[in-house]
Order: structure tokens, then sequence, then C-alpha cells
């Protein structure tokens, strides 16, 4: 049953991120992503990161595919049609670089997984509680999170105010001396 | 400290709103809603109301108050009222031959009764006024008149032909001949058309 | 049979247990339970946006004087029926330039996520369809994939209007979202789980909304508010401002399509009053008062599923009363009263609630 | 077949990852390049979360990393947005390859 799950999600999910990286209309690829992420948030439940996945679904699905959504409407002319796009060369490049990279992670991935099982080092399959992840994250010393957990918050707050300054409608230089 | 009286001030203002609201949720009594197919018996209409248009009529000569001078059929926006007069020989008044009301045409705006300078039209509440076909929303006003018959074929352009009243006219049109004086003339309505 | 509507979860117990026997394996009785949920589902989703829609047109009548649906059925109580039947008859049209695909997907997504969210609230002891450890906040990130369709079938109608009321409706259910959710995560600490039953069950001794003190009211008031915003519903309906934006990102919808999303509007003021009726009101526990036992055997006659839905329906009317009541807000004034005022107010409420949980402070201990 | 171990989840996670490469590789829309950005993000996290349960036994660490990426996409792709959106307004189009800002 979990194998029937995971092979159907995964299938679904490559699909989609293909779809992402290969259609022509940018709102679809949006879409698509959508896709992408609430399967993987249905791979962690897999997995049995609950907590993991219901903050993926939260902050990934609720709020950054929001946002991009939202920037995508915000800028119709440029971003619904891909209409010039690159050169048939380009493509290849991607497919070439793409799959050698792939054949490296494949190739070490085999090696990595053969040594564990001659070793015979991996600990019985568990997940993390909430209750786990909850303490770590305010603990700190050795197994504690709490410095990058701070750490995290201030550079949220700082990219919240970076966003806004840069994305504030500022005049614009050319299209002053146009006016003028 | 401003904030917090406007807060709660605020939060009266929507309370009582509530309450006001509860009240007539929780009261059926206070219903104005009127049933309308069942309450015909006892229905009444306010007198301001107003349905469709209707001549009137001089208590004491019986006789209709137009004296056909066309303030409403101008005063009309949408061409609805369309008039023929003659002078009556009696009088030797202007009188409408055929007051037409094309009420598949009228807005019910009143418009015509603000014009009339002779009191003589007015609006009426009777509001049933559904029909099977446009033809059968054309009426003439002055009907009691005895050379206004309801024959409607000879009524403007506008109007097709009914063929069913047809054979009802040549007997009246006699009837009409009577009572017609020489002079005759018709109002045409303005050209509204758009263009 | 009888002690069955009271002791739901033993129900489901000998359920699960009837049906591995019948079919010789836990996984065939977990799948037969959830095709069995997911059929009993369907129909309660499409009675609830009947009952709903009926009830709505009832209050909204009463409120202003009127009497509202009388002519189908005695009541009018058909009425929903006929106006639905009406809706799947409909021709389903697509605009000519429309992105046909996103088009026919955004309703799916909106219907999809509001039906998701169903299969997390307790209706009963054991009733519940999913449960798991986090649904708490697994139903707040199932219910922010909504806006997405919102946001893509105001794409895809190809319609400026529709891309006005979409950004409209979208900027308006993200923001009141952060309200909505801090209002709940401020009782979190209180009951220390997300899990929904666990919730209920740790309201035994009384209620959140008094046994924390004043941080139950407060957080109750915002979420009413964040989520009356959240559901689009009025005073906050500018999304669908009908002078200025048609339907707002419906616009271009009709027959089922357009169904679609009227359900999902429907079910929506459900599961806020379901939220708020678990974390707040006890969900399907009796109202209790410790120490008058002959008051509260009188409360356990009644059945949990009855609390429940008695708790939910008063909620609901309160969403409705809300409707027919206020005045819109204009949509600078939406922005400022959350991002100035709500906000600020749940994030005291939030703080409030750290500090009276570590003290140890809250009533029936 | 075996219920899904360690390997099927690196494999997946390293096909998802060369898929968002191509995509960076071949997009030449800034919005398109956020999104592969965003697949390769999410196949990393997804390996972290495969080791915590099938290689160390449900450490806290393995599962305390996706939340981190998590937080951190979210603030990249405020920033991100917020810097397309001003470049949007300036050149009135999203290609990277149209014309070269820095060399003028």
């Amino acid at each position: 049953m979990e194998t029937l799950i995971f092979y159907t999600t995964a299938f679904f999910i490559l699909a989609a991120a293909g779809y992402v990286v290969t259609t022509m209309n940018i709102f679809r690829a949006a879409i698509g992503l959508t896709g992408v992420l609430a399967g993987i948030a249905g791979l962690y439940l897999l997995m049995n990161a609950q907590f993991l996945s219901a903050v993926q679904i939260t902050v990934y699905v609720g709020g950054i595919m929001v946002l991009i959504v939202f920037a995508i409407l915000l800028m119709p002319e440029a971003s619904m049609h891909l209409r010039r796009e690159n050169p048939k060369w380009f493509r290849f490049i991607g497919g070439v670089s793409a799959a050698l990279v792939f054949a490296v992670l494949a190739y070490s991935i085999t090696a990595f997984i053969g040594a564990q099982d001659a070793a015979g080092t991996s600990l019985e399959p568990a997940a993390a509680s909430i209750r786990e992840i909850g303490l770590a994250l305010l603990s700190p010393g050795g197994n504690g999170f709490v410095l990058p957990f701070e750490f995290v918050s201030v550079v949220l707050i700082a990219a919240l105010i970076g966003a806004t300054t840069i994305a504030k409608r500022t005049p614009n230089p050319e299209t002053k001396e146009e006016q003028e | 400290m401003n904030i917090f009286v406007k807060t709660l001030r605020g939060l009266k203002g929507l309370l009582s709103g509530m309450g006001l609201t509860f009240g007539y949720f929780a009261r059926p009594s206070k219903v104005i809603t009127q049933q309308y197919p069942e309450n015909r018996n006892t229905l009444k209409l306010p007198e301001r109301s107003q349905a469709r248009i209707d001549l009137i009529k001089n208590a004491e000569t019986g006789r209709y108050n137009c004296i056909a001078c066309g303030l409403c059929v101008k005063a009309c926006p949408n061409n609805s009222i369309e008039l023929t007069k003659f002078k009556d020989p009696e009088t030797k008044k202007f009188r409408p031959e055929k007051f037409v009301y094309h009420f598949e045409r009228c807005l019910v705006c009143g418009l015509c009764v603000e014009a009339c300078k002779f009191d003589a039209l007015r609006m009426t509440s009777e509001f049933e006024t559904a029909a099977w076909s446009p033809d059968d929303l054309v009426e003439i006003l002055n009907k009691d008149d005895p050379w206004a018959h309801d024959d409607k074929s000879d009524i403007g352009q506008q109007t097709a032909p009914d063929k069913n009243e047809q054979t009802a006219s040549p007997a009246r049109d006699t009837d009409r001949q009577e009572h017609t004086g020489a002079e005759e003339k018709t109002i045409q309505p303005k050209d509204r058309s758009p263009k | 049979m009888e002690s069955y509507i009271y002791r739901t979860d033993k129900l489901i117990l000998d359920l699960t247990e009837w049906l591995t026997e019948a079919t010789g394996s836990a996984f065939a009785a977990e799948v037969v339970k959830m095709s069995i949920a997911a059929a009993v589902l369907s129909a309660f989703v499409g009675l609830l946006a009947m009952i709903l829609i009926y009830i709505e047109r009832k209050v909204a009548g009463h409120m202003q004087q009127r009497v509202g649906p009388m002519r189908v059925g005695p009541h009018g109580i058909l009425q929903t029926v006929a106006d639905s039947i009406k809706l799947v008859a409909k021709e389903g049209l697509t605009p000519k330039n429309a992105d046909a695909f996103i088009f026919n997907l955004a309703p799916l997504l909106v219907f999809a996520s509001s039906f998701a969210c169903l299969s997390f609230i307790p209706f009963s002891p054991g009733m519940t369809i999913v449960s798991f450890n986090v649904g708490l906040l697994f139903i707040l990130g199932i219910a922010s994939v909504g806006v997405l369709g919102i946001l893509a079938g105001g794409w895809a109608s190809n319609n400026k209007w529709s891309v006005l009321g979409a950004m409209r409706s979208g900027a308006q259910i993200i923001s009141y979202e952060l309200s909505a959710t801090l209002a709940l995560l401020a009782i979190v600490p209180f009951f220390g789980t997300l899990d929904f039953q666990e919730i209920v069950l740790s309201q035994q001794k009384g209620w959140w909304i008094w046994r924390a003190p004043g941080v139950g009211l407060l957080g109750f008031l915002i979420y009413t508010i964040a989520s009356t915003a959240e559901c689009n519903r009025t005073p906050f309906d500018i999304a669908e401002g009908e002078s200025e934006l048609t339907g707002g990102f419906h616009t271009e919808y009709s027959a089922m399509k357009f169904a679609m999303f009227f359900l999902a509007e429907f079910i929506n003021i459900f599961i806020v009053s379901a939220i708020s009726a678990t974390v707040f009101f006890g969900g399907w526990m009796p109202f209790h008062i410790e120490g008058l036992d002959t008051l509260n055997r009188v409360f356990d006659l009644l059945p949990p599923i009855v609390w429940f839905f008695g708790k939910v329906a008063c909620l609901v009317f309160v969403v409705m009363w809300f409707r027919w009541t206020f005045p819109r807000l204009r949509v600078d004034q939406l922005m400022h009263f959350e991002w100035k005022y709500l906000m600020p107010l749940s994030l005291i409420n939030l703080a409030l609630a750290a500090i009276a949980v570590s003290a140890g402070l809250y009533f029936f201990n | 077949m075996n219920s899904p171990g360690l390997e099927h989840y690196l494999i997946f996670a390293a096909l998802l990852f060369c898929i968002g490469l191509y995509g960076i590789v071949t997009r030449r829309n800034l919005i398109g390049m956020l999104m592969s950005v965003e697949i390769i993000l999410n196949a990393a996290a997804l390996n972290f979360v495969a080791f915590h349960r099938f290689k160390f036994g449900g450490d806290v660490a393995g599962a305390m990393f996706p939340l981190f990426i998590i937080a951190i996409a979210a603030a990249e792709a405020a920033v991100a947005l917020a810097i397309i959106l001003a470049l949007f307004r300036r050149k009135r189009n999203l290609d990277v390859l149209s014309d070269n800002l820095l060399k003028n």
C-alpha cells in the first residue's frame, strides 16, 4: 500500500515538476508548482512527518505560492506567455547538464546505499514527534536549535522590511525624463 | 485614551444594530411583506402608487377633460402615446379622436401626467397588466367616446394589424364618420428613433 | 443501539472490528470505512449547503421584515432543492478566451480544499474521518489552498473585473488568515495539543472561552471577526461588491462550476463555526457545571452530536446575523482594520496567553 | 515490491533536483527561474527528511532543517519577488537576457 502511494505521488510530482519547467504559460507553471509542493507534503505524511507536512502546506502552498501568483497577476504583460523562449541548443544544454548531474547523483546514491547495506549501520525507521521538534526548537545547547530559530526570525523581519522597501513605488528616473 | 472611547462607542453602535435586527427576527408579526395572489381580496395599494395612465372624465359633463393638445405626446420619452384629434362641432373645441396608449413602451415615469395642463391624465393603481401578446397592450383610452372604437388596425405604423378585430371595423367605421368633424389632424410623435 | 448514539467512538471501533472480520484484512476494512465516510460526507455536504442556504434566506428575510422563500413546499423548504436542480441542469459555459484548463480546475481547487477541511472536524466522540496529531495546523493550512483556487479562477476568466475581484478576495483572505490563526494559536498552549479530539477532551471541566482568563473571550472575538472576513461574508464582502465588481472572481462562472464556489462558501461557514465551537465551546462536550450533578445529568441526556451541531448552529446564526445587520466596509478600511488593529490585538492576545499558561492561570483547574 | 526505503526517496529527490536544474538553465523568465529554485529547495528538504527517517532513527536535526529551509524560502521568495517587481516597473519585461542592466 505504502509503495503504491509512494509511486503514485512520486509520479504525480515528477509530472507536475516537468510541466512547471516546460510550460509556456507562467500561470499554469504556478499551478503545477502548487501540485509539486502539495505532493511533497504528501510524501512527508508518508514518512510520518506530520508537522513538516502541515508547515509545508501552510507556508509553501498557502504562503509562497499565493505570493508568486499575486506577483504574476501584478505583472500581466511580461509573464503570461513566454513567447520569446530559448533556442533549441539552450534546451539541449539544460537537458545534458541535468542528465549529467543526475548520473553523478544516482551513482553516488547507489554507492552510498551499497556501503550502508554492507556496514549495516542504519537504524530502524522512525520520525521525530511534534513534542521533540518543539522542545529542540527552543532549547539551547548541543541538541537545541534556539540560535538558528532566532536567526530565522531576524532574517524574516529583515526580508519583510527589505521586500517592502524594494517593491515600494519609487519615482522612476526614466519615465521622469520622458515627462519632462 | 481617545481610541478606547471610540472603540467602545463603535461596539455599542454595532450591538444596538444587532439588537434591532434580532428584534425584527424574533417578532414575525412585524413582517410587512404581503403574499400577493393569496391576499388579492384584501390587497390595498397606496394611493400614489402608479401602474399605468388613464384619462380623467369630468364628473358633471361626463366628457373627458382631454383637449388633445399633445403635450403628453411631446413629454413622453418613449413615444408611448399616439393621439389624433378633431374639432367638436358642438363646442368648437378640440377633442381627442383616439387617445392610443402603447403600454408595451411605457416606463410608467409619469412625465405625461406632469405635462398635462388640463387635469386630464392620471396614474392608476391597476397593476395587473400582463398580456399574452404585445398587441394586447395597445389600448385606446377614450373608449367611452362612441367614435373611438376598439379597432386597432389603423393605429400608428408601429402596430401590427390585428386580424381578429378587422372584421368588426367596417360596421363601426360608419359610426365614426358621423361624429367626426371635418378637420382632422394627427399629432404624430416626434421621431426619436436612434440613428 | 441507544448507547451508540452517546458513545460513537465505540460505534466506530465496533464497525471497524466487524468490517475487519467481514473483509478479512485490516487494509480492506480501512478502504471500506473510508469509502463509507466519503459517501456520507458527500451527502452531508449537499444537505448542509441546502439547509444553510435555506436558513440564510429565511434569516435574511425575517431580519428585514420580509418572509423569505414561501412558495416551493411548505414555507419554501424545497426552494433550495429546486434551485440546485436548476443549477445542475444549466449549461456550463467557458468564456472564449479563457484558459479552459485552469478555468475548470479553479472551482475544483476551492471546493476540494473546503471538503478536505471537513474530514478533520470532530463531530462526536471518535467520529473524525482523519484523526491525527496536527489536525488544527493542517486545517488552517488546507483552508489557505482555497485562495489559490480563487486567484486562478479570477485569472483564467480573462476578465479584468474577475481579476480585480480575485485579487481583492485573495488579499483579504490571506490578511485575515493571520489573525484567525493567531487567535487559535493563543488557545493552543492551554490544551497543549493540536489533535481535535484531544482538544475537545481537554474541555471536560469547562469550555476554554471561560477557562482561559480573558484570552479565551478575546480570542473568540478576534476569531469570529477574522473568520467572517475569511469567508468573504458581509461586512467584509468587498470582493463581491455587486454594484462595482458584479460577482467578483466568479463573474464568469455558471452552472455546476458556480455551484461549486457557492457550495464551498457555505461549507466554509460551517467549518469556521465548527472550529470555533470545538476550540472555544467544547465541541461535542455537553455543558457541565461542577457540583451540580443533577443538572449535568440532564445535559448528558442529549447525545454529543446534538451538542456539536447545536453549538455550530448558534455560531452560524451569529455569522448570518452579522451579514444582515452591518454595512459593508471600504477596501482601505478593511486592510487598516486588519493590519493596524486586529493583528496587534491578536499578537497581544498570544502574549497574554503565554503568560497565563506559564503562570498556571486558568479556571477550574 | 518492498515498501519504499531511503534509496527510493533519494533517487526521487535527485530526479526532482535535476528537473529544477533543467528549469533554471532553460528558463529566461525570472519568475520561472524562481519556481525552479523552489523545486530544488524542496528536493533538498525531502532528502533531509528521508535521512532523518530511514538513517538516523528520527533524529530531530533532520526534521529541523526542512523547517528552516521553508522559512528561508519564504524570505527568499518575498525578497526575490520584490526585486522582480521593481525590475518589471523599470524594464517592463522579465527576460534575463533581453539587455544587460549592469553594462550600461
